[in-house]
């Protein structure tokens, strides 16, 4: 038997986004097998939610998932309102897109960043990172708080936008279009870095729909397939933008389709802060007090498109104060567990942090 | 202590404190805090914090944010590979009462009784400057000598283990690949 | 004979402590250069002191003999090397220091360290020692081409009289063979384990390599090591291509110099992997050092 | 491209009658016995439902039930169908869909780790999440996380000295 060690890629290491441990098998240099093994946060999400109102999840929700939490409230609202059969109104389908799309930006700059991490270039961490953080300050302006906001609300958006924040999102929209050909020099054209993810963790669109890939790992074997344009939500069918596709499907595909979608995004908020009416913010949702909100009985499975695939929440509901049963379906628990035994057999050990970074890997999203 | 000893714990305290390593280990969801407080905006490394890849080298170990059993028991492991100046910071209240996930089957509830705490940080998930001004209190305090968790942790090693017992079953996994 | 004894001693520590104190502070100096590129303040520049005279305050664990005599070796060698690098006018051994000599005590420093790290049982640092070996034949063999290209030129292989044949003669090494020493900078960043080729103390991949299991003391000693080890490398290239200088403080700002561009370079440029950071130096380095000893054997001649 | 209904009606015509329940206009239910899943979910897969989302477990104690969703969504039209197909709660066992959707592997794992609902023909149901977990499955309804944590992670009791402690001298 050839000389085969045993090597963790464990909870506590720096490579690892989050935490969660892949176990490597490895045989020289190269990964022979590789295995996920998750749970390292799970706090029974789920069984909470069930334990709480309809209401009072709001605060439990947006600590799923850390990177990106207003995915979280955007669907369980929208889940609920086909529930409850509440219509929203107008100007606050528009304000939940300007939400989602300053919150895909930010994990967009993030995961940018962590490509840097991994390879060592930590220029582009600092910046991406600086730049994410003017993102958290006019999520402070809006909704009061950094990271978890709970500012979606079943029907509708808790407080209106406040004064001038449209001009402040504007200037910002237009500095990080200023610094865009700094990142493209820095990351796109840095022939180090095009060197060491070209051909890395290479999917084809076979394997992609095989595994399930949902979101850039799917869009860079080709296809065109994003929730916004297939399954359109709020007001993603008025408002143009386009699906940048790669064909190549490695690593390096997936990141430049990440900076693509950035820009995608920054189009989509200069139209959604054009075309935003007027108008109330928040539908009343139920005669007495919220907490004792009863939602009519009924199963549903709503879906967005979050920055790394499809995010969903399949609710049920049997009528009482408190859902009877939440399921998440994060866009990282096919490719985090199958992917990595499938995919991460054939690498470097050197590439292995470098495949989990752009493979968009999340650990709170498979233990929830 | 002898005299000569006390003067040079005050210097070894005074470089302590001015040189803390952090080990790179985001247990909970308060880690999504850390980056903006290690890069450009809020920059820990000018007060001389930065991140350390190894529990060797690392003098800081943060809790941040709840603590589930499955990363209790590498949590334990990290803080006993550490060396001995020591010291663990814990994020938000879920570290102090179990939080939000109080009544969650995979989460502890009361950090103090696992580990030594030294430092706990308000804030359901700590923002930077209250990661960054809790870091100046700790350098403070291990300046004027009085973050002895490490020494607590040794002298009531089997109230610890007691407990770690008590809550996890057993602290070291046996077959951690699960042949 | 008993003065010139004593003077060679007052002057080896007073190479050490310049050594020492000057590298260190550049080394902070360089972290506040990387942070601001990176946007940011960065830490105070004594805060390298302040690192190593910390880590001398920790408990260390020590994994068996071999761990600790690796250090021992490690750090002894690194420090008999810096004896044989003329500083400007604080030459400690002027006729004798050969740069043979330096590769040689070099070599036992790194290998000390080697034998150390794989001592210490971490899988992660005998990857890593694996990997500064195989790097090390990598950036090795263009260096040493271009160096007995110098040699053949001047016919000496003396450090101090190399330094006195380049300031007697008033045109450093640099202008004579130019591609020689963009060869020797391009090697000398993989020397020093800088960014481009730092794959050896990856943290993202292999949790810091070979210092995966050195704590507190031993860590400091390895952080001075890598200070001399530092010094000894730059002293090299300056005195065999900048021509070293005739007062200490111009050896100095030519070490600055060097040190300042190679931390810009590798502030912006991420890591190779092992096989590719070979593949970089066996490809073109090594074409434009044979190149250059052609040109210096059959166009100069000997001097 | 042709729409849901026109797909729903011709597996009705191949697999027999079941019935469909609107949710919304993108995404309706149909409820399915476990013996014709397999075959119903192949034909829905050919048809164009090549996307598994997610597979749920729900535990409806008081008929007994666990209803098993099988998540299917259609890239092209954007339409999502919910198979729901349930299974006796003291012996929970209903056969695999991996030889459809490889990934199935690990959700039905997963379900089978928080429900007890064994998947016949799935290799490994080993534990993934929970790690040395001797309770019954967590996600069944007759357990009570709140008991669990009282007993087994103790918490801070704020006693007397607690209201001291907070308007003491030493903030």
């Amino acid at each position: 038997m050839s000389k085969e060690v045993k090597l963790f890629l464990g909870p506590n290491h720096p490579g690892m986004h989050g935490n969660s441990s892949v176990h490597l098998y490895v045989e020289g240099d190269t990964v022979v097998r590789a295995r996920l093994v998750p749970g390292f946060l799970h706090r029974g999400f789920e069984k909470l939610m069930e334990r709480r109102g309809w209401m009072q999840n709001l605060a439990l929700i947006p600590r799923i998932c850390v990177p990106e939490p207003d995915i979280n409230e955007a669907v369980y609202a929208m889940a609920v309102e086909v529930l409850s059969g509440t219509e929203v109104p107008e100007r606050a389908q528009w304000i939940r897109m300007i939400i989602l799309e300053l919150a895909r930006i930010a994990s967009h700059l993030m995961a940018l960043g962590g490509v840097g991490g991994s390879t060592g270039l930590y220029t582009i961490s600092h910046w991406t990172l600086a730049d994410r953080d003017r993102i958290l300050d006019i999520f402070e302006k809006i909704t009061g708080a950094r990271i978890y906001h709970m500012y979606i609300v079943p029907g509708g958006v808790r407080k209106d936008l406040p004064e001038g924040i449209e001009s402040e999102i504007v200037e910002f929209l237009d500095y990080i279009e200023s610094r865009s050909d700094e990142f493209e020099n820095l990351l796109l054209k840095n022939r180090i870095i095009r060197t060491r993810t070209e051909g890395l963790a290479l999917l084809t669109r076979e394997e992609a729909l095989e595994i399930g890939v949902t979101g850039v790992g799917l869009r860079a074997t080709g296809l065109p397939y994003d929730i916004r344009k297939s399954d359109p939500y709020a007001k993603y069918d008025s408002v143009v933008f386009d699906v940048p596709t790669a064909t190549e499907g490695d690593a390096f595909a997936r990141f430049t389709l990440k900076y693509y979608e950035m820009k995608q995004s920054i189009r989509i908020l200069r139209q959604v802060i054009e075309k935003m009416p007027e108008g109330p913010v928040n539908a009343k949702i139920s005669s007495g007090s919220a907490l004792r909100w009863r939602v009519p009985e009924g199963t549903v499975y709503t879906h967005i498109e979050s920055s790394r695939g499809e995010y969903g929440y399949f609710v049920v509901s049997d009528g009482g104060e408190k859902p009877y049963r939440i399921n998440v379906r994060g866009a990282s628990f096919p490719q985090g567990l199958y992917g990595v035994e499938k995919l991460l057999a054939g690498t470097r050990i050197e590439d292995v942090a470098l495949w989990l970074t752009t493979m968009d890997f999340c650990p709170p999203e498979i233990d929830r | 202590m002898s005299n000569e000893h006390k003067a040079w714990e005050r210097v070894a305290n005074m470089l302590r404190s001015r040189s803390l390593w952090m080990l790179y280990y985001c247990t909970g969801c308060g880690a999504i805090e850390l980056p903006p407080t290690m890069t450009s905006r809020f920059d820990m490394e000018r007060l001389g914090i930065g991140p350390m890849a190894t529990p060797r080298q690392a003098d800081i170990l943060l809790i941040t944010g709840y603590l589930s059993t499955k990363t209790l028991r590498r949590v334990i492991y990290s803080y006993e590979q550490m060396q001995s100046p020591k010291y663990i910071v814990g994020f938000g209240s879920c570290t102090l009462n179990g939080g939000i996930y109080y009544d969650s089957y995979a989460t502890i509830n009361k950090l103090d009784l696992y580990v030594p705490v030294d430092l706990y940080l308000a804030g359901c998930m700590p923002r930077p400057e209250a990661i960054v001004s809790g870091f100046t209190a700790l350098m403070s305090k291990i300046d004027k000598g009085e973050a002895n968790g490490w020494k607590e942790y040794q002298e009531k090693n089997d109230w610890f283990k007691r407990n770690q017992i008590e809550a996890l079953g057993e602290v070291y996994v046996h077959d951690e690949f699960h042949e | 004979m008993f003065m010139n004894i004593v003077i060679t001693i007052l002057s080896g520590i007073a190479l050490l402590v310049v050594a020492f104190i000057f590298t260190v502070t550049l080394e902070g100096i360089a972290r506040k250069i990387e942070a601001r590129i990176q946007r940011r303040y960065g830490p105070p520049f004594w805060q390298n002191f302040i690192d190593i005279f910390k880590s001398l305050t920790k408990y260390s664990i020590s994994h068996g003999f071999i761990f600790d005599f690796g250090i021992l070796m490690a750090l002894g060698g690194t420090i008999a090397t810096v004896f044989f690098i003329p500083a400007g006018s604080l030459a400690v051994f002027p006729g004798i220091d050969n740069v043979f000599v330096v590769i040689y005590l070099l070599a036992i420093g790194l290998l000390g360290m080697a034998m150390s790290a794989v001592g210490s049982g971490n899988p992660n640092a005998s990857i890593g020692i694996g990997r500064a070996l195989a790097q090390m034949l990598g950036y090795e063999l263009p260096f040493m081409i271009v160096i007995l290209g110098v040699f053949f030129h001047h016919g000496t292989s003396s450090l101090s009289d190399l330094v006195s044949i380049q300031i007697a003669q008033g045109a450093y090494n640099v202008w004579l063979m130019p591609i020689g020493g963009v060869v020797a900078f391009v090697s000398l960043i993989g020397m020093l384990g800088k960014k481009p080729f730092d794959t050896f103390i990856a943290p993202a991949e292999i949790a810091s390599g070979p210092l995966v299991e050195y704590s507190g003391k031993y860590l400091g000693m390895l952080m001075i090591q890598h200070a001399f080890a530092t010094f000894i490398e730059i002293g090299l290239f300056v005195n065999l291509f900048l021509g070293g200088g005739r007062t200490l403080w111009e050896f100095l700002l030519k070490f600055l110099i060097v040190y300042f561009s190679i931390v810009i370079i590798s502030a912006t440029i991420p890591r190779f992997r092992v096989e590719q950071a070979i593949k970089f130096y066996w490809k073109w380095p090594l074409i434009l050092s044979f190149v250059q000893v052609i040109i210096v054997v059959f166009v100069m001649g000997r001097r | 491209m042709n729409s849901m209904n026109e797909i729903l009606k011709e597996v009705m015509a191949i697999s027999g009658e079941f019935s469909v329940k609107e949710v919304t206009a993108r995404e309706s239910i149909i409820f399915v016995e476990t013996s014709r899943l397999n075959a119903i979910l192949e034909i829905l897969k050919r048809k164009g439902f090549s996307h598994l989302s997610l597979i749920t477990g729900v535990d409806r104690i008081e008929d007994g039930v666990f209803e098993v969703f099988y998540t299917l969504f259609r890239w092209e039209t954007g339409e999502a169908l919910l198979v729901k197909s349930s299974v006796s709660r003291d012996a929970p066992v209903i056969t695999t869909v991996m030889h459809l959707w490889p990934t199935a592997r690990f959700y039905e794992r997963d379900v089978h780790e928080f429900f007890g609902i064994v998947f016949d023909g799935n290799p490994d149901l080993k534990p993934l999440i929970l790690e040395n977990w001797k309770e019954i499955p967590p996600m069944r309804k007759d357990f009570d996380p709140q008991k669990y944590s009282n007993e087994h992670f103790p918490d801070r009791h704020y006693g007397s000295e607690f209201l001291v402690e907070g308007g003491g001298e030493n903030e």
